[in-house]
């Protein structure tokens, strides 16, 4: 099964690379972009037939490595 | 003023870390009770963080003039006069808390904030060292933590531009819950034009610039005054991010701000934001501040007056300009795609008067907030198990029967063990002025435009100072020092960052007057002026305190950059001096720890006299250029100090053979001890006699020990060889230690 | 000679070349500001290391629309020299200048140090001063220096000795364990096609000057004033 | 509108922070888990009421800014 892992940065916290894009859409003229946030991306491959535990699984990858769940906040999708 | 919205309860005073006695003595001051917003900036200001209640009274004893001090304690850093019209700006600040929450940002927003304070003194920073201390690497956490803060370290610092040119790492479990991050930072400005962090000249404009204000780490500054527990984790949300980026953008602005006739004083927001730089700089002008929230550039929409003036939203800064100037200011800051705006004026009435959306929301006498906080003498006396820690029973340790396998275990000791995983990480060569680079007993930064160099060290021993803070803190001194002489630099400036635990408890307290009568002492005994300092209390878990560690930044002067002395052994056939005398000094040994898994004894005896005459002639003997080599005995003792010598130069490893008289003290204190005042010379074989002659006219015992050959490090006390080992199996030992250990995961 | 040093938002090498061009060897420097459209008066362009733009999304990827970089290209299509270290070497291959992309170093962390590169093309106005093969000591100092290109560019970078400089071991071996960030076939420094932009990511100004330490990288900056002397006498001449 | 934007790395070039996950959740005793790929996720308003022409606009913006595409590709979605 593959998992599909999104971790960005919660609510309120300064994300300094989102701003840094914004202002680089707009100085080429993106005018209409605005509200950058960058996250990370991650596709791990598990190897566990069922649905529930490969879950489980995930859940635990994302609180002990995958995210730091001090200003980030994660999300996945199983398939 | 309009009635306080929120009613103020108990609950609430004791929720801001406020006692019923200060909370009276706001009262008091304002005539009237506070509303919340006022209650925060009492409360982030009165905190031990902001306000030194309980470290004042004694900070107040420590030596902080001299003939080249420009500036002592009081501003945002530390001036000292170097010549040629230049000075020396520095300063040492922790930021253990919140490294420990989260250790990339609490440690990269740690060095963004020592490099405003000292670039907001108009100075360019060129330098900064790094001082931290961890529980042991066997656990997850403790590396993860290691991992984060070296991580964070460098992207901040080398994102600026600024060399991290030096630093220690001390490994101990008494860190575990309670790690320390203290970084130095160091800058060069011209003494006739220092900025000084004051509102002086009623009508002047006030002027917001930097990042925008967000609701990060409020209450930052009373979370640094307070000790973890268990709850701990619900104030996790205070977490700051640091953007080096705007930073860099800032500190370009602000160069670029002084170098016009354009401000009046400048002072960045650091812990507790707005509040503290607008109070502080209004009293110390004797003036008054009118801000109108209105302005300040928000990042969030909603924020409360509460939470605009409590934000410690990272690179901001505050200048007051003159009169006129705005304009230019603002211009300045738009170049660097900084936000500004202008949020106030300069009173004449000694009132900071906080604005938002026409309504005053806070009106409080600036020096009250910013100097009238409550002052304790706090009670101290020794811990009842102090003695216990000092008495040790020698008779019952065997003396060192495989001397080569105890220099091996403590070469991979990963507090001797070379640092080399952690400096790599920091461009310590950016701005081409880095000379001696990590890896000898200080480092070394020429400056550009004169023939000078200034010498950089952090020390501090901490099990030293747990066993005793007085000695253990006159030690770090002088060891800082040493390390100075051994570069060729006499010292010209102190600046400390004391870790301690809970002052309430008298034992801590203890610890601490102590270390300071200590540094006060040694200071003295030296001649250099603690020019800047900090002071970080409640480093403590669960009621278990860190050893008492005053971390200690000595800054050093070398006139001529070519009389400039590195530790390493340089060329086959020179011979090998050992100056000063060794003691039966076991006590508090990191030998003793590794070996004996003892943090036991009394430390070292430490003479200044023979220190002072000891840093003396190091300084001679380098100027006159009779020396090779240069480096002090501290951890691990002679041997461990002959060991580095062989082979910590970059380019060549060199072995030695050492003979030592077999005198009347034990074996390992022979080779391990941590006596103190000495130094270890490698020098030409025409050169013995002058450099014998020169210990011997100051005093400063003196022997020559062996000579530099072949590639074992072999060492024999009386007729008994004790260590012979390939320098190669030593180095790999030593070199590999802690990225063998990181890599385990 | 007159050296222009582009400053982008975040450059922080531009000092230490502009002290090394014109007080260690004595020539005009221009701090070129990144809104700059025209480098007019310039004999040779500087792109400075540091982290412009904070290096956020990737390392050159913003400061290649800053714009003095259309100014730079001009000035390149027209024979002018350029030269990037290190964050400057990432903007010339976000800007197209050169080939290629940067990879996050194999370690993933950032690394300061001395290494060693062979100069493998010494007939180059960059290299003049150096001997063919001849071995450098040089500080790196980045996080994504892991230079990569598709196989078929590489092939034309060979062909055409544009691989300039390859990480090799104290000796001059170019073997595995002497790349510090696992570049692709080790290199460190690349130049275009026409051979008048070179992009490395040693910094050959940290180590221009005895006090220093090391002088090797001086060998580089003087090949390339000598080099920009020479163009310059051709262009008064036609 | 909301551009929901990954870049990943394009197949077969190295990611070596992919690796280092994997091997750290390895250490962690996820031993189910394997290949990790890891990329970038960005999330970008688009103040377009054209899903076509915001369509467009997304696309410039990864060619030109958001990818490099020596080495990356992306993908999106508008919503
Ligand atoms: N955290 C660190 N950051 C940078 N350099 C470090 C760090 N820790 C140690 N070093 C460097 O390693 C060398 C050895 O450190 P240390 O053993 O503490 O020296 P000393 O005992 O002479 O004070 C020094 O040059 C020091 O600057
Ligand atoms: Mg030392």
């Amino acid at each position: 099964m593959k998992a599909r892992i999104h971790v960005t940065l919660k609510q309120g916290i300064l994300d300094p690379q989102g701003k840094a894009i914004e202002h680089a859409l707009d100085s080429l003229g993106f005018k209409s972009a605005a509200n950058v946030r960058v996250g990370k991306y991650m596709e791990v491959d598990v190897n566990e037939q069922d649905k529930a535990k490969a879950e489980a699984e995930v859940k635990q990858m994302c609180e002990k490595l995958l995210a730091n769940t001090i200003i980030e906040e994660y999300r996945y999708e199983l398939g | 003023m309009n009635t306080p919205a929120v009613m103020i309860t108990k609950d609430l005073i004791a929720q801001h870390n406020l006692t019923d006695d200060e909370y009276k003595k706001i009262v008091e001051i304002l005539g009237r009770e506070p509303n919340l917003t006022e209650l925060g900036m009492f409360s982030v200001m009165w905190s031990e963080h902001c306000s030194y209640k309980s470290s004042r009274v004694h900070l107040k004893k420590l030596p902080t003039t001299g003939p080249r001090v420009v500036q002592g304690p009081g501003e945002n850093a530390g001036v000292v006069d170097i010549g040629d019209g230049l000075c020396v700006v520095f300063k040492m600040e922790s930021h253990n808390h919140p490294s420990f929450i989260e250790p990339y940002q609490g440690a990269a927003t740690g060095v963004g904030g020592i490099l405003r304070d000292v670039f907001t003194m108009g100075a360019r920073p060129i330098a900064l060292l790094d001082s931290l201390r961890f529980g042991g690497l066997d656990t997850p956490k403790n590396r993860h933590l290691m991992k984060g803060v070296v991580a964070g370290i460098a992207g901040y610092g080398n994102c600026m531009g600024v060399p991290t040119v030096g630093g220690e790492i001390v490994f101990n479990d008494i860190y575990s819950l309670n790690p320390l991050v203290n970084v130095f930072c160091l800058g060069i400005a011209k003494k006739d034009k220092i900025f000084l962090g004051t509102a002086a000249g009623v009508g002047n404009p006030v002027i917001y610039f930097g990042s925008k204000t967000g609701r990060d780490g409020i209450h930052g500054a009373t979370m640094a005054s307070d000790s973890f527990d268990d709850e701990s984790e619900q104030k996790r949300p205070t977490v700051q991010v640091g953007d080096p980026f705007q930073e860099k953008l800032l500190l370009e602005a602000c160069l670029e701000l002084m170098a016009g006739d354009l401000l009046v004083g400048i002072q960045d927001m650091g812990a507790a934001g707005l509040t503290s730089s607008s109070c502080e700089m209004a009293s110390r002008a004797g003036n008054g501040m009118e801000l109108d929230l209105t302005h300040v550039p928000r990042r969030e929409p909603g924020m409360t007056p509460y939470e605009l003036m409590l934000s410690e939203s990272q690179e901001r800064m505050l200048m007051v300009a003159k009169a006129g100037k705005e304009d230019a200011c603002i211009a300045i800051c738009r170049k660097w795609d900084l936000d500004v705006a202008v949020v106030g004026t300069v009173t004449g009435d000694g009132i900071l008067r906080v604005k938002d959306q026409g309504k005053v929301v806070a009106e409080i006498p600036a020096k009250s907030l910013a100097d009238d906080g409550p002052r304790y003498e706090r009670p101290y006396q020794p811990p009842e198990y102090q003695d216990m820690l000092t008495n040790l029973n020698y008779d019952l340790l065997p003396d060192v029967k495989d001397a080569n396998a105890a220099l091996l275990s403590l070469l991979e000791s990963p507090t001797i063990a070379s640092k080399r995983w952690v400096y790599q990480q920091y461009d310590h060569m950016v701005r081409t002025n880095t000379m001696v680079r990590p890896g000898s007993d200080a480092a070394v930064v020429r400056i550009k435009g004169t023939n000078k160099a200034v010498a950089m060290t952090v020390d501090c021993n901490s099990r030293y100072c747990m066993l005793h803070p007085y000695e253990g803190a006159r030690i770090a001194v002088a060891e800082a020092a040493r390390n100075l002489a051994c570069s060729g630099a006499e010292p010209i400036g102190l600046t400390d960052c004391l870790n301690f635990g809970n002052p309430e408890r008298p034992e801590i307290m203890w610890q601490f007057v102590l270390a300071v009568e200590g540094i006060k002492d040694a200071c003295e005994g030296l001649a250099v002026p603690v020019v800047s300092g900090n002071v970080s209390f409640y480093n403590e878990t669960n009621g278990l305190s860190i050893y008492p560690t005053p971390m200690l930044g000595m800054v050093g002067l070398i006139e001529q950059a070519d009389q400039t002395m590195t530790q390493w052994f340089k060329q086959d056939g020179d011979e090998i001096i050992l100056l000063g005398a060794t003691r039966e000094d076991l006590g508090g040994s990191e030998y003793l720890k590794i070996i004996h898994a003892r943090e036991q004894g009394s430390p070292p005896l430490l003479n200044m006299d023979a220190e002072k005459a000891l840093h003396e002639c190091v300084l001679a003997l380098v100027r006159g250029g009779l020396v090779q080599s240069a480096h002090d005995c501290s951890d691990g003792g002679l041997t461990v100090t002959l060991a580095e010598s062989c082979f910590s130069g970059q380019d060549q490893k060199l072995g030695a053979v050492v003979r030592l008289a077999q005198g009347r003290i034990r074996k390992d204190a022979v080779l391990f001890g941590e006596s103190q005042s000495r130094v270890v010379l490698s020098a030409k074989p025409s050169h013995r006699q002058a450099i014998l002659d020169q210990a011997n006219s100051l005093g400063v015992p003196a022997e020559v020990i062996g000579s530099v050959t072949g590639a074992r490090l072999t060492i024999s006390l009386g007729d008994v060889t004790m260590v012979d080992v390939p320098v190669a199996t030593l180095h790999d030992r030593w070199a590999l230690s802690i990225e063998r250990t990181l890599n385990q995961e | 000679m007159n050296i222009g040093v582009v400053v982008f938002p975040g450059s922080n090498c531009d000092h230490d070349c502009r002290h090394v061009f014109q007080d260690v060897l004595g020539q005009d420097v221009t701090m070129v500001w990144h809104k700059e459209t025209s480098l007019t008066g310039l004999d040779g362009v500087i792109l400075p290391g540091g982290f412009s733009y904070g290096d956020y999304l990737r390392t050159g990827a913003i400061a290649r629309f800053s714009p003095v970089m259309k100014a730079v290209k001009q000035f390149a299509a027209g024979g002018g020299m350029v030269l990037g270290i290190c964050n400057g070497f990432q903007i010339l291959l976000e800007a197209g200048l050169l080939p290629g992309a940067m990879l996050r170093n194999k370690s993933l962390h950032f690394i300061c140090k001395d290494i060693f590169v062979r100069v493998e093309n010494a007939a180059t106005p960059f290299t003049s001063g150096c001997k063919p093969g001849q071995v450098l000591k040089i500080p790196i100092a980045h996080a994504d220096g892991s230079y990569y290109t598709d196989p078929v560019t590489l092939a034309g970078l060979q062909a055409n000795a544009q691989a300039m400089f390859r990480y090799c071991d104290q000796d001059g071996r170019v073997t595995p364990e002497a790349n510090p960030n696992g570049s692709l076939d080790n290199i460190a420094g690349i130049r275009n096609a026409a051979g008048n932009v070179l992009g490395m990511m040693p910094h050959p100004e940290r180590c221009a000057e005895s006090v220093l330490g090391n002088e090797d990288g001086r060998l580089i900056l003087a090949s390339m004033v000598e080099g920009l002397k020479k163009t310059k006498r051709v262009e008064t001449v036609v």
